[in-house]
C-alpha cells in the first residue's frame, strides 16, 4: 500500500501523481522503489479522479458496520 | 438376443445394413450414447427429435441390433461398452457436441407428468396438508383407502395430515396413481435420460456429466474475490483495482485519525462526535442515579 | 455534560476519578463546580467499567450512523 | 482523547477552546501536556461547528441507548 | 491528511513513524513541512497500534458515511 | 480453484473461455490436465453469465468483513 | 486482472509466483505479456502470504461494486 499512499499524498499536495513524484516520495520513506510498479500505479490512475474516489470511501463503513452483531 | 448374435450369417440384410448404419453413426460422430425414452409418448419424442435436430441425432432401434454394433467394433474401442447399458426402451444418440453440453441438452427434454399404477417412485412422494378443490362426495373416502387423511371443512374437502404416501423406490398403486392424478401430484419425470455416454476413450456417467451452475457461478464470485482481495492486500494497482485501494486507503488513513486520534481537518467532526457518543454512553451507565446528571443529560 | 467529560478525561489519563480530580478538571475548565453533583457522578461511577461502556458506544454508534439518510 | 474531552468540556462550559484553556484543563487532571498536540487541536477546530458536530453524535446514540441492555 | 499519508507510507513501508521520516516524505511530496504538526502527528501516534487503529475503520467512521450529504 | 482462475484469465483477457484456451492456460502453469473437468466448466459456462457472477463477488466480500474479529 | 489471476492459477498449483511462470500462463491464454506488469506483480507479490490475502475480505469491496458502471 505504501506505493497508493505516495500517490494519495502527492494529490494531496496538489502535486502531479508521476513516475518521478512516486519515486522520490517513496525513496524519502526509505523504500527500495521497484519501477515498475510505480509505472503499474501511474498507468492505473491515468484517467482516474483521485477525489472522486477519495470521496466515495465515506460510504464503505455503513455496510459493513450495519451488517456488525 | 444371444441366439440372433451366434446365428449372424442367417441375418438379413436390412439387418445387417442397420448395424453398419449404428457402427458408421459412432465413428462418424465425436460421441456416442444411450438414452432412455421409458414412459415419453411416442408423440413427444417426435418434438424432441425435431427440437434437437442439426445438434443430436436420436436414432430409434432395436436393442438386439445395437447390442450387436457395439460388440462389433474393435477391441480398443471404448464404445464398446454401451453395449452394457443397452436396457429396455432406449434409444442411440450421436453427437459432436461434447458430453455435458448433451447432458444439459438432454436434461432441458425433462418433465414432470403424473403417475401411472406400476411406475416406481423416482424420490419419496408427500402429500401436502390444505385444502383441495373438491366438493365433499366419495372423494374423501377413495383419498382415505389410499392412506390420506382427508375430511371436510368449510364445504370443501382439506388434506388433514402431510403424508408421505409412497417411498422412494417403492412401486405405485393403480388406485394410489389415480388420486395423486386427482390431486395434481406429477411425481414422474419424464424425458431423454441418458445412462452413458462415451467420448473418445472416455466413458461418461450421468454422475460425471451434472454440472451445477449455482455452484460454478458461486466459484467464479469466490475467484473474483480471492483477486480482489489480493490486489488489495498487496496492493496491486490495475484499472480494476486503483479505485479500491484509493479508498481503502482513505479508510484506513481515516480510522487512524479517528482512533489515534490525529487532530485533521477533515475527521475533526467524526472526532468530535465519538468523544460525545462515549460520553453520553458513559452518561447513560449513572442515568437514574440521583444528582449524577445535569438537567440537560437527563432529559 | 461538563461533569462526565471530567470524568473521562481523567479515566483517560489514567487518573482517579475522584471527587478532588473532578472538581479541579472543571475549576479549570472555568466551571462553577456544584460539590454535591461531583459526589454523585463520583459515587454513580464507581462500579461502572467505563472503558467497557465506551467500547459499546463506538459499535452501537455505527448502525445508527448506517441507518442515517 | 483526552484532549478531545478537554476541547468539548471547555466548549460545554461555554469557554473558547483555545490552548491556554486545553492546556490548563488537562494539567489539571495530571495529564502531561503536548504543546504541539493542542496546537493541532485548536487548529484542527478552527472553523468547526462544535455544536453541529456534535448533535450528529447524539442522534447516533439514541438507538444504541435503545438497543442497550 | 498529508501527514497522516505520511505516516501510514511510513508504516506499511516498515520504516519507524518518526519526525525525521515524516518530515521526509512530506518534504519529498513537495508539502511545507509544519514542525508542529509532525510533532503533534508523532506524538498521537504514540503507543497506539497503527494495524488495530485501521481495522478498527468501519466502526469509527461510520459516523462519517452518517455525515455525508 | 485452478480451472475456474484459468477460466477468468481467458475471460479476463478477452480470450475465449474454450476447452484449448483453459487446458492450454492449466498446462502452462503445471497443472495436469482432467480432460473432462475441462470441457464439464466450459459446457457449464455456457449458461453462465461470468461478468455477473463476478460482480457479486465484491458485495459478498462486504459482509465478511463485517464478520472479521 | 488476468495477470493477478496467472499468479493465483501458479499459486494453487502449487508453482512458485515468479516473472517466468506469470508470463509463460499469460503466454499461453494468448495474451500479449508486458513485461513491466509482470515485474510489478511479482515484486508487490512479494514476502506477501497468499493464502491469507485471499481470505481476507477487503472492506473497501461494497463502494467499489457499488460505485461499477
Amino acid at each position: 500500500m505504501e506505493y497508493v499512499y505516495a500517490a494519495l499524498l502527492l494529490h494531496k499536495a496538489g502535486k502531479p501523481v508521476d513516475e518521478a513524484g512516486v519515486s522520490s516520495v517513496l525513496k524519502a520513506a526509505g523504500v527500495e522503489v521497484n519501477e515498475a510498479r510505480v509505472k503499474a500505479l501511474v498507468a492505473a490512475l491515468e484517467g482516474v479522479n483521485i477525489e472522486e474516489a477519495i470521496a466515495k470511501a465515506a460510504f464503505a463503513a455503513a455496510p459493513a458496520a450495519a451488517a456488525a452483531p | 438376443m444371444e441366439a440372433e448374435a451366434h446365428h449372424s450369417t442367417h441375418i438379413p440384410q436390412w439387418k445387417k445394413d442397420e448395424i453398419k448404419n449404428i457402427v458408421d453413426n459412432v465413428h462418424s460422430h465425436r460421441i456416442t450414447g444411450i438414452v432412455d425414452v421409458r414412459g415419453v409418448p411416442a408423440s413427444s419424442l417426435q418434438v424432441m427429435r425435431q427440437q434437437l435436430r442439426g445438434i443430436v441425432t436420436l436414432h430409434m432401434t432395436r436393442n438386439t441390433l445395437s447390442n450387436i454394433a457395439f460388440n462389433s467394433l474393435p477391441e480398443d474401442e471404448k464404445a464398446r461398452i454401451l453395449a452394457e447399458h443397452i436396457d429396455g426402451q432406449i434409444v442411440m444418440v450421436y453427437s459432436n457436441e461434447n458430453p455435458f453440453r448433451l447432458y444439459k441438452l438432454l436434461e432441458a427434454t425433462k418433465s414432470k407428468v403424473p403417475a401411472k399404477g406400476g411406475d416406481i417412485a423416482p424420490e419419496d412422494i408427500v402429500v401436502e396438508k390444505g385444502p383441495t378443490s373438491f366438493k365433499p362426495g366419495p372423494i374423501v373416502g377413495e383419498l382415505q383407502q389410499v392412506g390420506i387423511s382427508a375430511g371436510i371443512e368449510g364445504g370443501k374437502v382439506v388434506i388433514k395430515q402431510t403424508k408421505k404416501v409412497v417411498k422412494k423406490g417403492e412401486k405405485i398403486s393403480a388406485k394410489l396413481a389415480e388420486m395423486l392424478g386427482r390431486l395434481d401430484v406429477k411425481p414422474i419425470e419424464v424425458g431423454l435420460n441418458l445412462k452413458a455416454v462415451v467420448e473418445g476413450d472416455t466413458l461418461y456417467m450421468p454422475a460425471d456429466l451434472a454440472v451445477d451452475e449455482v455452484a460454478l457461478k458461486g466459484m467464479f464470485a469466490q475467484a473474483a474475490g480471492h483477486a480482489f482481495n489480493l490486489c488489495m492486500e498487496a496492493g496491486i494497482a490495475t484499472k480494476d483495482t486503483i479505485e479500491p485501494l484509493i479508498q481503502k486507503a482513505t479508510m484506513e488513513s481515516k480510522a487512524l485519525a479517528v482512533n489515534a486520534p490525529i487532530f485533521e481537518k477533515e475527521v475533526m467532526d467524526i472526532i468530535l462526535s465519538k468523544a460525545e457518543v462515549e460520553m453520553l454512553a458513559v452518561a447513560k451507565q449513572v442515568a437514574g442515579k440521583e444528582d449524577a446528571l445535569d438537567e440537560e443529560l437527563k432529559s
